[in-house]
């Protein structure tokens, strides 16, 4: 088995059956990684489309319904996975030079940090499951009266959410009465939210599954990890889940004027 | 026995498209007769053991290659030319004279509603030879097909946005109507017929009130014109008073600038969602205090048949071009208005403004 | 098994680029300025174009997270293939917002 | 896998044959089955799998024909026959055509086409296997136990609110054999990039290498779009969001828009591979290098790039913008012409050949005359003004009948007998298969023709009860399928009695050229003892074509009676090919 590496201190590597050289080997993850990260690609790409054809067609809807997200905790979180997307590829480089000590610090960070996203997430759905964003026969629309509901006041806005419509019918003319339904354009809102942010929310939390297990089979010394290939492919997935986010960020929590 | 070769031919569409259709025909039977020929006349020529010239086997040239490529291609964007024509006529704009049809799909049946006439009918349509018909259409569940094959129409009937498509029929008769979209257990007898009849025949069917089945002899616009003012409409939308909504004077067909910047064309499709969901597409310089009348059968919900007669009446309301200085507060809107000057103006509105929902 | 060890050299050994910390600090600053600069943005009303800028931002760090942190950068021109098609191909799906675009302009005056 | 010697086809100590290794005896657990990272025996399983798939979704289809009968057909109630034929779709679909080329002789061959020992990841090869078996039988229970009536189509808003049958499980079932595609694909692109032989360049790869790379292009950017797409129709069906449903404004057509990104694209993947056998099929038996090799390739290339920018053509009455419907219509036409490249290069090649008409050469003329008559049928869907007529009716079904079953199904049956004696090392007889051949080409045109006719009468798809005038036409495609189903019964038959009794199989019976002639039938678990080296390019059969005119024909190896003792002989054609 040759090894001839550019540079000095990069682990040793093992081969499999089918393949010839170690080079070849690793090319042919990275790829195999890049091109699943393509299928990836393609299944947010989808979601994407339909959130900016229903945007383009119902932007005003889109522009009062996003109002009810947090933009702090968005902004949290996104900073959250930019960290860990940096740790991650601190991982992946002190693996590659065989520093398991430094590995099983960055991959800890990492992993701590998709738990920090997910408790932020847990934070915002749970307002949004209070106030009845969720879509569905029990979706629920309100108008922000101030700013300040749109700040993030999530106490006060889910006393008023609680209870029954704001708008009573004796404002109204007899004959005109406010309808739910008529919102729904916001559920349209809700649902792209929270099938994106959900499914990217899976993703998160199979991010944690495979780098909690690289972290323990590098902490138990596993051979299977001797190789720093499964941490560098572990590490091409998080920062998709990170550039996923990247994205999502600006086009849900920030639409329009603020 | 009975194989019949092709459908009936009863609208402007049907010969043209036919044209077409044949002409493929024999680019068809051209292309696969020379297929057929080249592979049997080579497989049994050069068959194993035959003695036959097989001097200079050529594996490859580049004009060939080019001959086959070129030919098709070209005729491919002839055809996609010529059959592009009729498609962009069926589903353009109608002409200005043509009767307009409403045309509400539902699991299984098709209901019409004759616009000038108020005539309803289900799964039947009688309509003049020799006048251009429009047919909106909508369903009320899920997707269904508007499909004559003698007039070589279709049309997808979809749930919450209106369809259209317009022909005339040509030739008297009594021709199929099949649901081409398939919508569940009965699909297949979502159908009825459509009855192509002489002018006189159809003047004796409109006189007697149509089908016997349904007789209305309310027109969809004065039946709009009623529930216009049942649902409150009036009070906002109303002749002058321009001070919480657009007048519906005039509004039809123009184009509107919305409070989001883009403009519209105020059609059928518009007039919908601005009833069902009006801060969607609000027009700039108008108050957010419209709340909307979502499609149902419920308490202040309106029906998919009501719709579409409040659509027939703001539509009889006119499309007037004046340049009318557009009245209201900082309208930056282009909407051409025109004062009706018999409607009284209803006036206990006017605590709309400050109460209704900001935005 | 490797029977043949006379590879070529050129062909895969840049998987081992080791990328040097302070790119990695320097690319981490940089999306936090970025990110920054995408809310700020939002803050400000530019009209049709706080969409523009904030897919513009979103492009640039999604750009440099793909090319330092994925370390395609580095890659080959296979990794190059594969990292960009992903892109590429997205955007032909976003051709669907043609049918959206060209749905109002059915009234346009065909001439007959 | 590595306790396994490398040199399983070496000949005993005392030079006396003994029985050979090979992938198919070298375990016999089933264990060994149904845990094996090899590639071939994969195949198997697959092709095993796709079988049984096939017989439900023809029983399916008998079903639909019987009840075209008669115009009023009371033999099923409409409930049924709805559930029929989207039980017919589905599973045809999603269960046989999509993985039917690629999981099974794709899997089996790729890798030895380009002298690789395996795929890339043998281990996602298998897992690849599993999900398609659990998505199969999550869907084969939904049909059983209620069925499914959406069509294969699952349009909103039907599917998603209006339907009380087991969509939710069928989808599921779709989605998860979805990602068994998806794990192929990924498999095969990296083979086909990084483990093809020294000196296998790119136009020296075998033209099914090439369709096979083109699929799986399809089928990693194609495959998630519908895979999303569907998933959103179960959410909304479990949890009552709201993406395409219009009574929140959601747009149906949306709906139609993602998934025709990938389901016409699919076309594709059913099509292309079987374009990839007819090439190699045509090739060996016209003893001719193919006509315009590189056109021939990069007409897949085309076609798999064009493919995804054609979708909108299914959806011109729907609502779609109209100047949307021109550009698709536009696009739809352009890509006829690499479909008639292939179609006049493989006429070509058979010029000045010496032809051996051969059961697969048979199926392969077969596929060439129904492809052609299903294409050109194509240009009349994407002519904009007359699809306003003919869509959705019978001449679609006709027309994808043309394509999916004389196409993709006739390209199988060529590839299938064209490889059955390395596959099994027996072969199939040949009497038998011709006679099938010829019984499929008459029942399959008898069953689809009469439907082009109906769907110019008018008569829509899906339906259960239609006008009486279209009884004679509906009769004789029933009496067809009936044609049909007797000449897919044969081949059913004769190769589970070849097992058995068939003629040993040589290792290349057909005087072929291509890597995987060169070793022994059936093939050595590793495939080969050393990496072979390329130094020709693929269908280089002037030797044999020389040699063949001169009379000689004793590159084909005479079939090996079943009694007699195996002893491999010396392959001289390999020598060319292989330098150590």
């Amino acid at each position: 088995m040759s090894l001839e590496l550019q540079h000095p201190a990069v682990a040793p590597q093992r081969l499999s059956h089918q393949f010839e050289q170690i080079d070849q080997q690793n090319e042919i993850y990275i790829v195999g990684m890049w091109t699943f990260l393509v299928t990836e690609i393609m299944f947010f790409g989808a979601l994407f489309v339909a959130l900016t054809v229903y945007r383009s067609v119902y932007p005003d809807a889109f522009e009062q319904a996003h109002t009810a997200l947090n933009v702090w905790l968005g902004l949290t979180n996104t900073f959250i996975l930019l960290t860990s997307s940096f740790t991650a590829a601190m991982a992946v480089r002190s693996k590659m030079l065989g520093e398991r000590t430094r590995t099983l610090f960055f991959l800890a960070i990492t992993i701590m940090c998709a738990f920090g996203f997910l408790c932020v997430k847990y934070v915002e759905y749970s307002a949004e499951f209070r106030e009845h964003h969720f879509p569905g026969p029990n979706f629920h629309w309100e108008q922000p009266v101030t700013a300040s509901a749109v700040q993030g006041d999530l106490s006060a806005n889910s006393q008023v959410a609680l209870g029954s419509p704001k708008i009573s019918v004796n404002e109204f003319p007899a004959n005109y009465q406010p309808q739910q339904l008529a919102l729904h354009k916001r559920e349209l809102f809700f649902s792209l939210y929270f099938v994106m942010t959900g499914l990217h929310g899976f993703h998160v939390i199979i991010g944690i599954f495979v780098l909690g297990t690289l972290w323990l089979l590098i902490y138990f010394r596993h051979p299977t990890v001797d190789d720093y290939m499964p941490v560098e492919l572990a590490g091409l997935y998080w920062h998709f889940v990170d550039i996923v986010w990247i994205f999502l960020y600006p086009l849900v929590y920030l639409i329009g004027k603020q | 026995m009975n194989f019949p070769i092709m459908p009936q031919t009863a609208s402007n569409y049907a010969v043209s498209i036919d044209d077409i259709y044949f002409t493929l025909v024999a680019l068809t039977v051209i292309f696969t007769g020379i297929v057929t020929l080249m592979l049997l006349v080579f497989a049994v020529r050069y068959r194993r053991g035959t003695k036959v010239s097989r001097k200079n086997p050529s594996t490859g040239n580049l004009y060939m290659e080019l001959t086959w490529s070129i030919i098709p291609m070209l005729l491919g964007l002839w055809i996609y030319g010529w059959s592009a024509i009729p498609y962009s006529r069926i589903y353009g704009d109608p002409p200005a004279n043509a009767s307009e049809i409403f045309l509400i799909g539902k699991r299984w049946m098709w209901h019409f509603q004759h616009v000038n006439s108020g005539i309803r009918e289900n799964n039947e349509l009688h309509i003049p030879v020799g006048k251009a018909v429009k047919v909106t259409m909508i369903s009320q569940d899920v997707i269904h097909g508007f499909y004559v094959p003698a007039f070589r129409l279709k049309r997808d009937c979809l749930p919450g946005r209106y369809n259209t498509v317009w022909f005339r029929p040509n030739k008297i008769g009594k021709y199929y109507l099949f649901c081409s979209e398939y919508c569940g257990t009965n699909h297949s007898e979502m159908g009825g017929y459509v009855y192509v009849m002489s002018p006189q025949d159809y003047a004796q069917w409109k006189s007697n009130g149509g089908s016997q089945t349904l007789k209305e002899t309310e027109t969809t616009t004065e039946i709009g014109h009623d529930l216009f003012e049942k649902y409150g409409c009036a009070q906002c939308h109303g002749a002058q008073d321009n001070v919480h909504g657009p007048s519906m004077n005039g509004l039809f067909g123009t184009t509107v600038t919305l409070a989001n910047g883009q403009s519209a064309t105020v059609d059928d499709n518009f007039l919908r969602t601005a009833i069902i969901n009006p801060q969607a597409q609000r027009i700039a310089g108008w108050p957010a205090i419209m709340s909307g009348f979502p499609v149902g059968s419920g308490d202040g919900q309106i029906s998919e048949e009501n719709l579409l007669d409040l659509i027939s009446y703001i539509k009889s309301l006119g499309n007037s071009q004046h340049a009318a200085p557009v009245v209201g507060n900082n309208s930056t809107s282009t909407v051409a208005l025109k004062p009706l000057a018999s409607k009284p103006a209803v006036n206990h509105s006017s605590s709309l403004a400050t109460k209704g929902q900001s935005r | 098994m490797a029977n043949t060890d006379n590879h070529n050299h050129d062909s895969g050994a840049g998987h081992h680029h080791v990328t040097p910390v302070s790119t990695y600090v320097a690319t981490y600053v940089a999306l936090l300025v970025l990110l920054v600069l995408t809310f700020a943005v939002s803050r400000v009303d530019l009209g049709p174009f706080n969409i523009i800028v904030a897919l513009g931002i979103s492009v640039v760090k999604t750009a440099m997270v793909v090319l330092i942190f994925m370390g395609v950068k580095y890659g080959t021109r296979l990794t190059w293939f594969w990292a960009s098609i992903g892109f590429i191909w997205l955007v032909l799906l976003f051709l669907t917002l043609g049918d959206y675009v060209t749905r109002q302009w059915v009234h346009l005056p065909l001439g007959w | 896998m590595s306790s396994i010697p490398l040199n399983p086809g070496a000949l005993g100590s005392d030079g006396r044959a003994r029985a050979r290794e090979n992938y198919l005896n070298i375990k016999h657990t089933v264990s060994s089955w149904l845990l094996t990272a090899d590639h071939k025996r994969i195949a198997v399983l697959y092709m095993i799998s796709i079988s049984v798939m096939f017989l439900f979704g023809g029983l399916a289809a008998a079903g639909i024909r019987i009840a075209l009968v008669r115009p009023h057909d009371t033999f099923f109630s409409s409930e049924t026959y709805n559930k029929l034929f989207s039980a017919h779709g589905i599973i045809m679909v999603f269960f046989f055509l999509v993985p039917s080329i690629p999981a099974t002789l794709g899997n089996f061959l790729l890798p030895i086409m380009i002298g690789a020992r395996d795929l890339a990841f043998p281990r996602l090869n298998l897992l690849s296997w599993y999900l398609f078996m659990f998505g199969a039988v999550l869907v084969m229970g939904a049909i059983m136990f209620g069925g499914i009536d959406t069509g294969w189509t699952f349009y909103e808003p039907y599917s998603s609110v209006y339907a009380n049958t087991n969509v939710v499980a069928v989808i599921v079932g779709v989605f998860i054999a979805g990602f068994s595609s998806i794990a192929t694909g990924i498999n095969f692109l990296v083979t086909v990039h990084k483990m093809r032989a020294p000196g296998l360049t790119w136009f020296r790869l075998p033209l099914f290498v090439w369709a096979m790379y083109a699929t799986s292009i399809i089928i990693v950017l194609g495959t998630p779009v519908v895979a999303i797409t569907l998933l959103m129709v179960v959410l909304e069906r479990v949890f009552g969001v709201c993406v395409f449903n219009p009574a929140c404004g959601g747009d149906p057509i949306l709906f139609e828009h993602l998934f025709w990104f990938y389901s016409h694209p699919a076309v594709y993947i059913m099509i292309l591979p079987s374009m990839g056998i007819i090439s190699e099929v045509i090739a060996c038996f016209a003893r001719k290098r193919i006509f315009g090799y590189e056109f021939v390739a990069f007409s897949s290339m085309a076609i798999a790039l064009l493919g995804f920018l054609v979708w909108g053509h299914h959806m011109f009455v729907t609502g779609e913008s109209m100047y949307s419907g021109m550009v698709f219509s536009l696009i739809t036409f352009l890509i006829a012409v690499p479909s008639a490249i292939k179609v006049f290069n493989w006429s070509a090649t058979l010029y000045k050949g010496n032809v051996w008409l051969t059961a697969p050469l048979v199926f392969a003329i077969g596929f060439i005359l129904l492809f052609t008559i299903g294409g050109l049928t194509g240009l009349y869907l994407a002519s904009l003004a007359v699809d306003v007529h003919l869509n959705m009716t019978y001449f679609v079904v006709a027309h994808f009948h043309y394509v999916m079953v004389g196409g993709a199904i006739f390209g199988y049956m060529a590839g299938l007998h064209f490889w059955w004696p390395k596959i099994t090392g027996r072969m199939y007889p040949e009497g038998w298969a011709m006679l099938s051949a010829f019984i499929l080409f008459i029942g399959f045109n008898l069953t689809f023709f009469p439907q082009f006719i109906l769907g110019f009468d008018g008569m829509p798809r899906r339906y259960h009860f239609y006008p009486p005038e279209f009884q004679m036409w509906n009769i004789l495609s029933t009496a067809g399928s009936s044609v049909l189903a007797v000449g897919m019964l044969i081949p059913a038959f004769y190769f589970l009695w070849s097992l058995k009794y068939g003629d040993i199989a040589p290792a290349n019976p057909w005087g072929a050229k291509g890597l995987e002639w060169t070793i022994p039938s059936p093939p050595p678990s590793f495939n080969f003892e050393t990496v072979p080296i390329v130094t020709e390019e693929a269908y280089a059969y002037e030797a044999i074509y020389a040699a063949e005119l001169a009379g000689d024909y004793s590159h084909v190896e005479a079939s090996i009676p079943y009694n007699q003792e195996y002893v491999e002989k010396p392959q001289s054609n390999i020598s060319n090919e292989e330098h150590q």
